[in-house]
C-alpha cells in the first residue's frame, strides 16, 4: 500500500473540496450544483477514509458508507424536486427558485 | 361587669355586621331599630362600665382586658386588648351617648333616603372603630380604630356619591388625614424598635425612665404623634378637609365632624401625654398650632354662608383650644372642653339639620331668616347650643371649659400670655360668629317657608343635648365659685395633673370675668353688625375688607396653596409618567431588535447560491478564528 | 505504488476542474465518472478495497445513472448550453472563486499542521469493516437504512405528476393524454 | 407521599379535563374544581395537623419530605420538602386556583377544556416549585410554569394579548437562564470542592464561595426571582401581562406567579448566598422602597382600571423586596404575609375588575361611575379589597406591611419613613379607583347585572380569608415560624458591624 505523507491525501481531498464548492456556487443550474455537490461529498469521504487508514481503524470507512447512503437518498430526493421543477417552471435556474419570496 | 367590656366596641360592630349582611331585605325601620339599638345597649353598657368604675375602681384605677393575641410574630406580639381608664371612661361614655342620640336622630332625618340601610351600617361601623379607638391598650389597636374611623369618615363624607364633588370631598378627607397617619405609623416604628412595645402604658413608662428629657428620640416620636393628631383633628396644617367633609349627611358631620373622630386627635395627645411631657418643645408646638388653628378657622368662619361650613370652621376652633389646653398639660382641661364640646356642637349640627332639611336642602344662610316663630323648638335647641359655644357665662357648660381652658394658659408653667390672649380673642370671636348665625339664620324676616318639622326622634335628641349642653359644665366648677370638680379628680387618676403656678382667688375670678366680658362683647358686635347690615357692607367693600373676606371664605387659601404646591405636581408627574418611563428602555431594545431584524430579513432572499455563499464566509470566518487563536 | 496516487489525483482534480466548467451537462456527468473512478483508485491504493468497490459501483454506477436519467428527461438540448455560456460569464464566477481561494488558503494552512503518513501495510480489508458496522455502529445502519427508505417515498412522493390548477393543470391533463 | 399527591391532583385533574368530551364543559369545570378543592383540604389538613403529627425527627423546620433518586448520574434528586412557608402558599395557589376556576365560569367560554389544562398545569407547576428543594428540580418546575401561563394570555387574553404574552415570555425566560447559568456554577464549584456533585439543596447550602462568585451566582438568582417578583426597574412585563390576561389568568398571575419569584428569594436566593445577599440588601431595599413609590405613582396615572391594579403589584410587592432583604424575622414573616394577603386582595380586585369590564365591555374608568347603585353588592367587595390594597389595619395587607416596614426601620429609618409614604400613594390610587368606578354620577347610564350567585360567593370567600388574616395573622405567623427563622439570613449582623 501507499506510504505517502497524510497531508498529501488531505489536500487532494481539499482540493476537490474547493472545486466542489466553487461549482455550488458560481453553476447557476441546479443541475450542476447537485453535481458539485457530489464531489464535496466525496471529497470529504476521502478525507474520512484517509483518516481511518492513517490510524488502521475501520471507523473512516463506515464514515464514508454513511456519506455514501446520504448522498444516494440526497440524490435521489434532489433529482425529483428538480424535475418536478422544471415541469412547472421550465427552468433550472437557481436564482429564479424563490426569488420572488420577499 | 367590666369584664363585659368588649360587647362595647362589639355590639355596633355586630350591628353594622348584621345589617351588611341582611340590609338589602330588612325594612328601614328595622334597620333603624338594629342601628339604634345596638349603640344604645352600647351606651348602657358604658353607663353601667361607668358606674361601677367610680364607685368600685379596679386595682390601680384601670382595668385591662387581653382578648387574643393579635399579630404574633418574632419578637413583636401587639395583642387585642382593652383597657379601661378614667380617659378612655369619659371617651366611651361620651361617645357611646352622643352616638345613641345622633343615631336616634339619623333614624327620622334620614328617613326615604334610598341609602338609608348603608347610612346606618357606616355609622355603626363608625362607632365601633371610634370605641376600638379609645378603649385600645396598645398603640397598634388604637391605630385600627384610628385608621377605622378614617374610612368610615371617607364613607360617609361620600355617603351621596352620585355628586363628583362629595366623592371629592371624602377622597380629600381621607388622603389628608393619612398623611398624619403615616406619621403616626412610623412614631410606631420608633417607640417599638426604641422602647421594645406598643403597650401605651408600659410604653410611657419605659420612655420616661429611659428617655431624658428632650432626647432626640422623645422629640421625634411626640412630633411624629403631633403630625398624627393634626391631621385627624383637622389643625393646622393639614385642616383643610374639614370644611370640605360637610358634604356628607349632617348627622354625619354633627357625629364624625364635630363630636368624635376629630377629637381622636386629643384624645391620642391626652393618652401619649408622657412623651409629650419629654418633648416640651413639641408640647409648646402643639399649644401654638392650637392657637394657631383657633383664630385662623375663627376669622374663617365669621364670613362663611354655607351654615354648615360656620359649624366646621367653628369645630376646627374648638379643637385648637382643645389643643392648646394639651399644649400648656392642662391634659383633664382638654378632655372637659371635648365633652362639652361634643354636646353641644352635635346640638349645633343637629339643630342645623332640622333647619337644612325644614328649608329643603337650603346651606346658605342669606337664604334663612326668621325661622324663630317658624321653628321654635329647633331655636331654643341652636340658641342653647350657640350659647355653650360663645361660652356665655354661668348658665352654659362651654363657659366652664373655655374658662377653665384659658385659666390654665394663664396659670400653667408652659403657658403664656401670649397664648391666654389668643385664647381670650378667640372666645371674642367664637361668639361673634356663634350669634352672627344665630341672628341671621332665626331673625329678621322670613325669606323660605319651611316645610317638614322636626318630629319626636330628632327633638328628643335635640333636648337631650341641648339639656347637656347646659348642664355639663356643672361638674368642673371652678374652686372660686364652689369646689366641686368630680371630672378633674376622676381623669387625674390617668392623666397627670396641671402643674400650676398658683393665683390668687382674686386673679382667678378676674380671669373668668374677662372672659366672660369678651364672650358677651362677641354676642354684642354680632348683635350690632346684624343691626346694621349697611355697615357690613360698607366695611366688606373696602379693598382691604374684600380681600379679607376672599381670604376668609376660602378658609386663609390653604386649599389653593396645597393644590399648587402638591396636588397638582403629583398629577402632572404621573400624567407625564404614565406609559411608565422605564419601559421605554425595554422598548427601545425591542425595536432595535426589530430593525436588525429588519437588517437581517434582507438576507432571508430565498436565494439558495447566496445562503452557499454565506455559509462558505461563515467557514472561512470560523477558521480563520481557529487559526488565529 | 505511490507514484499511482499522485496520477490518480492528478486525473481526479483535473476531471473535477472539468465537472465544474462544462456547459453541455452529459459532459460534465462523463467528467464526473472519471473523477470517481481516480477516487476509487485512491481508496484502493489507500487500503480500502471495499469502499473502492462501493465508490464504482454505487456512485459511479447507481448515483450517476440516476443523474443520466434525470437529464434525459429534461431533455436539455443546444439552447441549454447557448444558456449555460451566458450564465457562466467571469463576473458570475469571480466571487465564488475569490470565496473557495480564501476557504482553500486556510485549508492548506491547517493541512500543513498536520503531520504522520499512511502506514502502508494491508489496510483494512471489507471483513474488519463489516464487523464494524454490524457490530458498534449497528444504529447507525438502522438510520441509514431508515434514510434510504425516507429518501424512496419522498422522491416517490415528489417526483410524480401531480395535478395543478388553472394552465398548468390543463397541461397536464394533456400530458395524460397524450401517454394515453 | 403526600407531597406527590399534591402535585398528582392537579395533573390527574388535567388529564381528566382534557380528555373531557367536547360540548361537556360543565364536566371540565367541575372536574377542575374538584382538583383544587381536594388538593385544598389536603393542604388544610396538614395546615391544622402541622405541629403534632408531622414533625420530622431531625427534619430542621421540614413538615414532611420525598426523597427518590431521579438523574443519579449527575445528582439530581426528586426530593421535595414541605414547610411552614410552602405550606402556607400551596395553600394560597389552591385557593386561588379554585377562585380562578370559580371566576372563569362565564369568563372563559372558548376552548374550555383546554384552558383547564392550562391552569391545572400551571397549578401543579406552582405547587412543585413551592416543594421542590433540589435545584435541578426547582429549576424544571420553574420553566414548565412558564408555558401555560403563556397559553392563558396568548390565546384567552384581551386585544392586545399576543404582544403582552410576547413580552411575559422573554422577561421571564431570560432571567431563568440566568438563573440556569447561576445554578450550574453553584452545582460545579459545590462539586469541585466537595467532589460530590449534587443539586441538593440542603447540601448546596453551606458552599464555600469566593465574596466576587457569590456576588455574581446570587445576582443570576437574584435577577431571576426579582423579575417575576417585578421590582422597579425589572417589572415592565407586569403591567401588559396582567392587563391583556384574562381574569383567571390575571389572577394567577398576580397572585401565584408574583410569589414564585418571592419564594425564591426567601427559600433559595438569601440563604445559599447569605454573605453576598448581606452586602447586596441596600440596594435590594432601595429597589424595594423604589417599587413601592414608583408602582403607586404609577398605578394613580392610569386610566385602565385592570392596568392600575396591575401596577398596585408592583407597589405591593416591593414590600416583600423590603421584607427579604431587612434581615430580621420579623421582616421577613411581614412580607409572607404580604405575599398571601396581595395573593387574596389583588386577585379578588381582578376577579372584580374583570367582572366589571365583562359587563360594561370597557376598562377605561372614564366611562365609569355611579355603579354603586347599579351593583352594591360588587361596588362593596370592590371597596373592600381597595381598602385593604391602601393598607387599612384589619385586613392582611397591613398586617404584612406593617411587620415589614417595623423591620426595616430597625436597619434603617430613614428608608421605613420613606416607605411608609406609600400609605398616602397607595391611598390615593385605591380611593381613585374605587370612586371611579362606583362613585360620582352615572354619566353613561349603566344598567348591570349585579354579582351573580358563584361570584358572590367567591368574594365572600375571599373577603372572609383576608379579615382573617387581617385580625388572627397568628394561624400563618405560627406554622410558619420556625421555617422563617431557620431561613433567615444573618443580614442583621453583617450590616450592623458595618454601622
Amino acid at each position: 500500500m501507499i506510504t505517502v505523507p497524510i497531508e498529501h491525501v488531505i489536500l487532494m481531498a481539499a482540493i476537490l473540496f474547493s472545486l466542489g464548492l466553487t461549482g455550488v456556487l458560481a453553476r447557476r443550474n441546479v443541475l450542476f450544483i447537485l453535481l458539485s455537490i457530489e464531489v464535496m461529498l466525496n471529497a470529504a469521504g476521502i478525507a474520512f477514509v484517509a483518516a481511518g487508514a492513517r490510524w488502521a481503524q475501520a471507523d473512516g470507512q463506515i464514515m464514508f458508507l454513511f456519506i455514501l447512503t446520504m448522498a444516494a437518498a440526497e440524490v435521489a430526493v434532489g433529482l425529483a424536486i428538480i424535475l418536478q421543477y422544471y415541469r412547472h417552471t421550465g427552468t433550472l435556474d437557481v436564482d429564479a427558485m424563490g426569488g420572488g419570496r420577499r | 361587669m367590666l369584664s363585659l367590656l368588649w360587647l362595647i366596641p362589639l355590639l355596633p360592630l355586630a350591628g353594622f355586621l348584621s345589617i351588611v349582611l341582611g340590609g338589602g331585605r330588612m325594612r328601614g325601620s328595622m334597620v333603624a331599630l338594629i342601628a339604634v339599638g345596638v349603640v344604645g345597649l352600647s351606651a348602657a353598657m358604658a353607663a353601667a362600665v361607668a358606674i361601677r368604675f367610680i364607685y368600685l375602681p379596679p386595682a390601680g384605677n384601670s382595668f385591662t382586658q387581653t382578648l387574643w393575641t393579635w399579630i404574633p410574630a418574632t419578637g413583636f406580639m401587639p395583642e387585642i386588648s382593652l383597657r379601661l381608664d378614667a380617659l378612655s371612661l369619659v371617651m366611651v361614655t361620651v361617645i357611646t351617648f352622643v352616638a345613641f342620640l345622633i343615631l336616634l336622630y339619623s333614624a327620622e332625618f334620614m328617613g326615604g333616603d334610598e341609602g338609608y340601610a348603608r347610612f346606618f351600617a357606616w355609622m355603626d361601623l363608625f362607632v365601633a372603630s371610634m370605641l376600638v379607638l379609645v378603649l385600645a391598650d396598645n398603640f397598634l389597636l388604637l391605630y385600627l380604630g384610628w385608621e377605622g374611623v378614617g374610612m368610615c369618615s371617607f364613607l360617609l363624607i361620600g355617603f351621596w356619591y352620585r355628586d363628583s364633588a362629595n366623592a371629592r370631598a371624602a377622597r380629600k378627607a381621607f388622603i389628608v388625614t393619612r398623611i398624619g397617619d403615616a406619621a403616626f405609623v412610623v412614631a410606631l416604628f420608633l417607640i417599638f424598635t426604641h422602647l421594645g412595645t406598643l403597650t401605651i402604658q408600659e410604653a410611657a413608662a419605659r420612655a420616661s425612665r429611659e428617655w431624658p428629657v428632650g432626647s432626640g428620640l422623645a422629640v421625634a416620636a411626640a412630633a411624629l404623634m403631633l403630625a398624627a393628631a393634626v391631621g385627624k383633628s383637622a389643625q393646622l396644617p393639614l385642616q383643610t378637609w374639614l370644611p370640605d367633609a360637610m358634604a356628607g349627611p349632617t348627622p354625619v358631620s354633627a357625629l364624625i365632624h364635630a363630636a368624635t373622630m376629630v377629637t381622636a386627635g386629643v384624645y391620642l395627645i391626652a393618652r401619649a401625654n408622657a412623651f409629650f411631657t419629654l418633648a416640651p418643645f413639641v408640647q409648646w408646638l402643639v399649644a401654638v398650632i392650637g392657637a394657631v388653628t383657633l383664630l385662623l378657622a375663627a376669622f374663617a368662619a365669621l364670613v362663611q354662608c354655607d351654615i354648615k361650613r360656620v359649624l366646621a370652621y367653628s369645630t376646627m376652633s374648638q379643637v385648637g383650644y382643645m389643643f392648646l389646653a394639651l399644649g400648656v398639660g392642662a391634659w383633664s382641661a382638654a378632655i372637659f372642653h371635648f365633652m362639652v364640646h361634643a354636646f353641644f356642637k352635635s346640638l349645633l349640627f343637629l339643630g342645623a339639620g332640622a333647619v337644612i332639611m325644614a328649608l329643603h336642602e337650603e346651606h346658605d344662610i342669606f337664604a334663612m331668616g326668621g325661622l324663630r316663630r317658624a321653628l321654635p323648638g329647633t331655636f331654643w335647641a341652636f340658641l342653647i347650643g350657640a350659647a355653650s359655644l360663645a361660652a356665655l357665662p354661668v348658665v352654659t357648660a362651654g363657659f366652664y371649659s373655655k374658662d377653665l381652658i384659658l385659666l390654665c394658659d394663664w396659670t400653667s408653667k408652659s403657658g403664656s400670655v401670649w397664648l391666654w390672649a389668643a385664647g381670650l380673642a378667640g372666645a371674642f370671636l367664637t361668639a361673634m360668629y356663634a350669634f352672627r348665625l344665630v341672628f341671621i339664620v332665626f331673625f329678621g324676616e322670613l325669606r323660605t317657608k319651611p316645610g317638614r318639622k322636626p318630629g319626636f326622634r330628632m327633638g328628643a335628641a335635640l333636648a337631650v343635648l341641648a339639656f347637656f349642653s347646659l348642664s355639663a359644665g356643672f361638674i368642673q366648677i371652678p374652686p372660686d365659685i364652689v369646689n366641686f370638680s368630680p371630672l378633674s379628680e376622676l381623669l387625674e387618676t390617668s392623666l397627670p395633673r396641671l402643674s400650676a403656678v398658683s393665683v390668687g382667688t382674686q386673679t382667678e375670678a378676674l380671669l373668668q370675668a374677662v372672659a366672660g366680658l369678651a364672650g358677651l362683647a362677641g354676642i354684642f358686635f354680632a348683635w350690632f353688625f346684624f343691626r346694621h347690615p349697611a355697615l357690613v357692607e360698607r366695611l366688606v367693600l373696602t379693598p382691604l375688607g374684600s380681600a379679607f373676606r376672599r381670604l376668609w371664605l376660602e378658609g386663609w387659601c390653604f386649599d389653593r396653596a396645597y393644590d399648587a404646591l402638591f396636588v397638582r405636581p403629583y398629577i402632572r408627574l404621573a400624567e407625564i409618567n404614565k406609559d411608565d418611563c422605564i419601559d421605554l428602555l425595554n422598548r427601545t431594545l425591542a425595536r432595535a431588535c426589530e430593525s436588525m431584524h429588519y437588517l437581517l430579513i434582507g438576507t432571508q432572499n430565498g436565494r439558495v447560491r447566496q445562503y452557499a455563499a454565506a455559509v462558505t464566509l461563515g467557514a472561512i470566518v470560523i477558521i480563520a478564528l481557529m487559526v488565529l487563536l | 505504488m505511490n507514484t499511482v496516487f499522485y496520477i490518480s489525483a492528478a486525473v481526479a482534480i483535473l476531471s473535477t476542474a472539468m465537472v465544474i466548467s462544462r456547459l453541455n451537462a452529459i459532459h460534465a456527468l462523463l467528467y464526473m465518472i472519471v473523477s470517481l473512478l481516480a477516487v476509487a483508485m485512491i481508496f484502493f491504493v489507500m487500503g480500502a478495497p471495499f469502499i473502492a468497490a462501493l465508490e464504482v459501483i454505487v456512485y459511479a454506477g447507481a448515483i450517476m445513472v440516476l443523474f443520466v436519467f434525470a437529464m434525459m428527461m429534461l431533455n436539455l438540448g443546444q439552447e441549454a448550453v447557448e444558456r449555460e455560456r451566458n450564465w457562466l460569464s467571469p463576473a458570475s464566477w469571480a466571487g465564488p472563486v475569490t470565496l473557495v481561494a480564501v476557504l482553500f488558503a486556510e485549508f492548506i494552512w491547517i493541512v500543513s499542521r498536520t503531520g504522520g503518513s499512511l502506514p502502508g501495510g494491508g489496510g483494512l480489508g471489507p471483513k474488519q469493516v463489516g464487523i464494524a458496522l454490524l457490530g458498534q455502529y449497528l444504529v447507525g445502519v438502522e438510520l441509514a437504512s431508515m434514510l434510504l427508505l425516507a429518501g424512496l417515498v419522498g422522491a416517490y412522493h415528489i417526483g410524480r405528476r401531480m395535478p395543478r390548477t388553472g394552465e398548468e393543470n390543463e397541461a397536464s391533463r394533456a400530458g395524460i393524454s397524450i401517454k394515453q | 407521599m403526600i407531597l406527590v399527591w399534591l402535585i398528582a391532583v392537579p395533573c390527574i385533574g388535567a388529564l381528566l379535563a382534557g380528555i373531557s368530551p367536547r360540548g361537556r364543559e360543565l364536566r371540565c369545570r367541575g372536574v377542575t374544581i374538584a382538583a383544587f378543592a381536594i388538593n385544598l383540604a389536603l393542604t388544610l389538613a396538614l395546615w391544622i395537623m402541622h405541629p403534632a403529627v408531622l414533625r420530622l425527627a431531625g427534619g430542621g423546620a421540614w413538615f414532611a419530605e420525598f426523597d427518590r433518586a431521579w438523574i443519579p448520574s449527575l445528582g439530581i434528586r426528586f426530593h421535595l420538602a414541605l414547610d411552614g412557608l410552602s405550606l402556607v402558599l400551596i395553600a394560597l395557589t389552591n385557593f386561588l386556583g379554585l377562585m380562578a376556576a370559580a371566576a372563569s365560569w362565564r369568563d372563559i367560554t372558548e376552548k374550555v377544556r383546554f384552558f383547564h389544562v392550562n391552569l391545572l398545569w400551571m397549578a401543579a407547576a406552582v405547587i412543585g416549585v413551592f416543594l421542590a428543594v433540589d435545584l435541578f428540580l426547582f429549576y424544571s418546575f420553574w420553566e414548565l410554569m412558564l408555558v401555560p401561563l403563556y397559553f392563558l394570555i396568548g390565546i384567552w387574553g384581551h386585544e392586545q394579548r399576543l404582544y403582552a404574552a410576547f413580552k411575559f415570555f422573554i422577561f421571564t425566560q431570560a432571567s431563568s437562564l440566568l438563573m440556569l447559568l447561576s445554578l450550574l456554577g453553584l452545582y460545579f464549584i459545590h462539586g469541585r470542592a466537595t467532589g460530590v456533585y449534587t443539586f441538593d439543596y440542603g447540601a448546596l447550602m453551606g458552599t464555600a464561595l469566593s465574596p466576587g462568585t457569590g456576588m455574581w451566582l446570587m445576582l443570576g438568582f437574584f435577577v431571576a426571582f426579582v423579575i417575576k417578583l417585578a421590582a422597579v426597574p425589572l417589572h415592565n412585563w407586569l403591567p401588559d401581562a396582567h392587563t391583556q390576561a384574562p381574569t383567571a389568568g390575571s389572577v394567577i398571575l398576580a397572585g401565584l406567579v408574583l410569589k414564585v419569584g418571592a419564594y425564591g428569594l426567601i427559600r433559595f436566593a438569601v440563604p445559599l448566598f447569605p454573605a453576598a445577599s448581606a452586602q447586596f440588601a441596600p440596594v435590594a431595599m432601595g429597589m424595594g422602597v423604589a417599587s413601592i413609590l414608583y408602582g403607586a405613582i404609577l398605578a394613580f396615572a392610569q386610566t385602565d382600571i385592570k392596568r392600575l391594579v396591575a401596577y398596585t403589584s408592583v407597589s405591593h410587592m416591593g414590600f416583600v423586596l423590603l421584607g427579604v432583604y431587612a434581615g430580621s424575622t420579623v421582616a421577613l414573616q411581614g412580607a409572607v404575609m404580604v405575599m398571601l394577603a396581595h395573593g387574596i386582595s389583588t386577585s379578588a380586585l381582578f376577579i372584580l375588575v374583570g367582572a366589571l369590564s365583562e359587563r360594561i365591555g370597557t376598562r377605561e374608568m372614564g366611562r365609569m361611575g355611579g355603579l354603586w347603585a347599579a351593583a352594591p353588592r360588587m361596588s362593596g367587595s370592590l371597596l373592600v379589597f381597595a381598602l385593604a390594597s391602601l393598607g387599612l389595619p384589619g385586613f392582611g395587607n397591613f398586617v404584612g406591611e406593617f411587620l415589614v416596614l417595623l423591620g426595616v426601620f430597625r436597619m434603617s429609618a430613614p428608608l421605613a419613613a420613606v416607605a411608609a409614604v406609600s400609605l398616602i400613594t397607595a391611598a390615593i390610587y385605591s380611593l381613585w379607583m374605587f370612586q371611579r368606578a362606583c362613585h360620582g354620577p352615572n354619566s353613561e347610564g349603566w344598567v348591570i347585572p349585579d354579582l351573580s350567585g358563584i361570584e358572590a360567593a367567591i368574594m365572600a370567600g375571599m373577603i372572609s380569608v383576608t379579615v382573617w388574616l387581617g385580625i388572627y395573622p397568628g394561624a400563618v405567623l405560627n406554622v410558619t415560624r420556625e421555617a422563617l427563622e431557620s431561613l433567615r439570613p444573618d443580614i442583621t449582623s453583617a450590616v450592623s458591624s458595618k454601622r
